[in-house]
């Protein structure tokens, strides 16, 4: 089992304590929240597209939680733009895990993946590909 | 050490009962275990009482007429008798098993809640209420017309005696209220909630999930109606819990689940009702659950109950002080010499769940979350806490740990 | 010994881990348990496997962040897709642990029954229904005002299919049937059964307690909605059950009893419920006895399913040919090659209880009364009867001593 | 643990099988009946007093069920004319057993004390000691 602290290294860190596009957008094309029971963390992400309703232009999301979750949102921020839609559905845990760079233990996975979670839910409801719902959560 | 009356607990002899304690977790650190109010570690003793069950005379009971099913109904009826004495219930007849507190409440909120409440009813809860009183009674008012209310609690976490005073009125039905509460550690008094409950012909239920397995308790002296606790947090097994509930109210009550056992006569028409407790134990029951549990209860009584308070005592007003040494935790709660040995707290700056993990990473077992006390989180303020708690094998050693990881937490985020 | 396609079971190695097996009864006596339709025997390695959690990594599950409790929560839902998979389930989210079968079969009638069911509705069951869904869909019938209706039986024990084609109609809700009865041990077509009540819109619970332990079941084959058995009655622990129900079925339930672990958030005033399968656990949940039944159904599958059924099926056969070889015994239910494992009788003049009493001293130990089906019992006229019922360690040998037994009854009641 | 086929010595299955006092009173003084779950047994007792409304003069039992309980409730039907209702309220489990004359297995005592808890609550009843109740059980 790998260890824990290894977790907290210093680019979560400094995720954590400076996130990146942390705020409202003016005009998102949708927006969607998720929660993750486990750790209380809760996370909403505004996503902005550009006119070919395809591609991302732009996101900022708000959020509360531990450092995993809230990192891994601001990093997911980063690396959104410019991705389609197709791609974002694509995305899968080892992507999350890839992109945040630490060995996530098994407890926290949950914390970690939140983030794409949530934008690829609110993505699939704007598509009209899945049922409104008012919140993502990772099971508890 | 002062000498005191009660002969303090040979730690070292115990801890040798358990060998979990002896575990290596997270890459070769020895495991410090301190979520106790979570659930409790299992003595060999319990262990090997259930082996036996299943090696020697595991069968169903009340049912055979064979030897078998003869040695495990006497074994699982005096687990009865034992834990029902345990908790100063007259017998058997007031002790019903459960699977866990959890169910204990939904068996009186069923077989009594959606029977007798309805509008203009109401239920009194405490803001410190477990989701285990607090959802079940919540749902219940929803389904009958009857309300709950909340007595609140004051800065320091007691319960606003003032405000119960107040709030339990001719309306009530029933008074529930955690014995001690598993985030705050506030020992609640009980006794006088229940004189208040019954002045107005309420009743009164008593949740010892945290209570029953750290302190003496006496129901006939709190006078309380019911009473329920857990075995997993005693050193007994997952998978059962206990009510105990005055004869004359079990006797009244209707059933809760039905089923065989809880029978008495069955026609394709109608059915009758077996006597106490076996009213309540619907199916096959909870046969090695119970006597497992009531060797835990020798367990704890060879120990001693008073020795057991008085040390948990001891390491809590000792980790209540260590934690608060420096100036960035926040304990939630009652002062350190005045609770129960359950510590919930946050530090500055790290999130309750990056601390269990690093803690974990020095072998610290301890919760994070909201102990299952979600509006009570709320109500402070925070959307989780750290918890730390102790039980008859913990040490001064183990409480030094915690505090050395949280120190190292405090370097990681610093 | 002929050529058969399924090798036959190696009772002797099998026996060899049950120790209780080598017991002594009624001073002296070698045991001869033919009670496994109440109870099974708990093998070596279901027993190694509850000692090897309480000693290494016993936790709570869900709930903390720290090692012990994610080997736990990892070992308790592994058991739930073990399980699931174990009737042919899809995963973990159809698969609800419970106290035992009748608190599955009272899951379903209080998260369902009794918000869906009103007057003008019925639920069919049939006359060979144990208690555990008789009487809980009497009373859930008698709280809503809906009516219960019985298929009845043939004079040789099966059910009257044409009488169940007429009663199962549009106003039927829910039809409840045993899979393998406990006392006639008549195996019904609960497929066909399945196709009748979808045909009418109605669901189909099957209670499967004792078919799960004694044949290979696959619920979607058979299209049943629910389906619920016991872990003690199939070499598990006591103290679970397992309810696996169709996912859109379980999403769209109400939630059963409250508290935590079933909850997602909680406020003072409201709740919303956790995912499958956890919204139907609530409270510490049965975690030992999920791991140590998981394990049973290892050692089952390791023995294989089919080699089970077919040995119970021989040994079944030998039982009835044996026991009808004198005039004097009635056996109840379907010939001897046509039944589950379990031959419930009465031999002229002695009652059942008489004869159990007179067996146990010779260390056979059976089941008498009735079974938890009271009713049937009266439909057969009898009060009780006396039950053998066989399991993978049992042998022709015991067998005749059964009859051996039955033999010295005679002799002293004559 | 004693040897259950030693409870079926001749003089229990003697009554078992020619019950004495089987049938009904004329003139009950009172009736009461009993049902033990283990078993199923049934019996109910008819008892007719003497003028002095205390000593009990005749008894006659309906019942069906095990040897035990229905040799139990035939011999205290020999044994009850003469006694007292104090007597009869006196007699515990012990008597019953002494009776019985067998060592009784602990599974089998509920089928053996039927009777007397029968006749013993009929008794009280009667005398308004004690609640009307349908049916005397022994706990299952
Ligand atoms: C057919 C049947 N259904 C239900 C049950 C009830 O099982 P449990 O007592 O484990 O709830 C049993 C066993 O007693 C049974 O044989
Ligand atoms: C105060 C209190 N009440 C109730 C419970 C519920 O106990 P269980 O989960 O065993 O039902 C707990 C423990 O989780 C508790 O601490």
């Amino acid at each position: 089992m790998s260890m824990g602290s290894d977790m907290y290294r210093q680019q979560i860190l400094d995720h954590y304590r400076n996130p990146r596009n942390q705020g409202e957008l003016p005009e998102p094309t949708f927006s969607h929240e998720g929660y993750n029971p486990s750790c209380g963390d809760e996370l909403e992400f505004d996503v902005e597209l550009r006119d070919d309703g395809e591609t991302i232009e732009r996101v900022a999301f708000r959020g509360e939680g531990c450092a995993i979750s809230q990192a891994s949102a601001s990093m997911l921020s980063e690396k959104l733009p410019g991705m389609t839609l197709d791609e974002v559905d694509e995305l899968d845990r080892d992507d999350v895990l890839d992109m945040l760079g630490v060995e996530v233990t098994p407890m926290r996975i949950k914390c970690a993946v939140l983030s794409e979670k949530v934008v690829q839910d609110g993505a699939e409801i704007y598509a009209g590909e899945a049922d409104e719902v008012d919140q993502t959560t990772t099971e508890d | 050490m002062e000498a005191t009356e009660q002969a303090p607990l040979d730690v070292e002899a115990i801890r040798a009962d358990f060998p979990i304690l002896e575990r290596e977790v997270a890459d070769g650190r020895d495991l410090v275990y301190l979520d106790n109010a979570a659930t409790s570690q299992t003595p060999d003793q319990v262990v090997d009482a259930i082996a036996d069950y299943y090696r020697r005379y595991n069968s169903n009971v009340h049912r055979g007429l064979h030897e078998l099913s003869q040695e495990a109904s006497v074994a699982y009826e005096d687990a009865h008798d034992k834990l029902a004495e345990f908790v100063g219930g007259e017998d058997r007849e007031e002790m019903v098993f459960t699977k866990n507190t959890t169910e204990a409440e939904n068996l009186v909120a069923f077989a009594w809640g959606l029977n007798e409440l309805g509008p203009g009813d109401e239920v009194v809860l405490t803001q410190m209420e477990h989701h285990a009183s607090l959802v079940t009674w919540q749902q219940v008012a929803e389904k009958t017309g009857a309300e709950v209310k909340y007595i609140p609690i004051t800065d320091e976490g007691y319960l606003d005696m003032d405000a119960a005073a107040e709030m339990i009125t001719e309306d009530t039905q029933l008074v529930n209220v955690v014995h001690v509460s598993n985030t705050l550690g506030t020992v609640n008094p009980v006794g006088d909630l229940a004189d208040i409950a019954h002045d107005h012909d309420a009743f009164i239920f008593v949740d010892g999930a945290q209570a029953a397995p750290t302190r003496p308790v006496d129901v006939q002296e709190i006078d309380a109606d019911f009473y329920a606790f857990s075995g997993h947090k005693m050193l007994g097994p997952t998978g059962i819990g206990c009510l105990y509930g005055k004869r004359h109210l079990l006797e009244a009550m209707e059933p809760y689940l039905y089923g065989g056992m809880m029978i008495k006569k069955v026609t394709y028409e109608d059915s009758t009702w077996n006597d106490l407790p076996w009213k309540f134990e619907a199916g096959t029951p909870v046969i090695a659950q119970g006597v497992a549990l009531a060797e835990a209860v020798d367990y704890i009584e060879d120990v001693g109950m008073e020795a057991i308070q008085a040390h948990e005592e001891e390491l809590t007003e000792y980790a209540y002080d260590r934690l608060t040494e420096t100036g960035d935790v926040d304990v939630y709660g009652p002062p350190g010499d005045d609770r129960g040995a359950v510590v919930s707290f946050n530090v500055d700056g790290i999130h309750a769940h990056d601390l269990s993990s690093i803690l974990n990473d020095y072998g610290v077992a301890i919760r994070a979350g909201d102990h299952c006390t979600q509006p009570l989180h709320d109500t402070l303020g925070v959307a989780a806490s750290a918890r730390a708690s102790f039980y008859l094998y913990n040490t001064r050693e183990e409480v030094d740990a915690l505090v050395d990881a949280v120190d190292e937490a405090r370097d990681i985020f610093a």
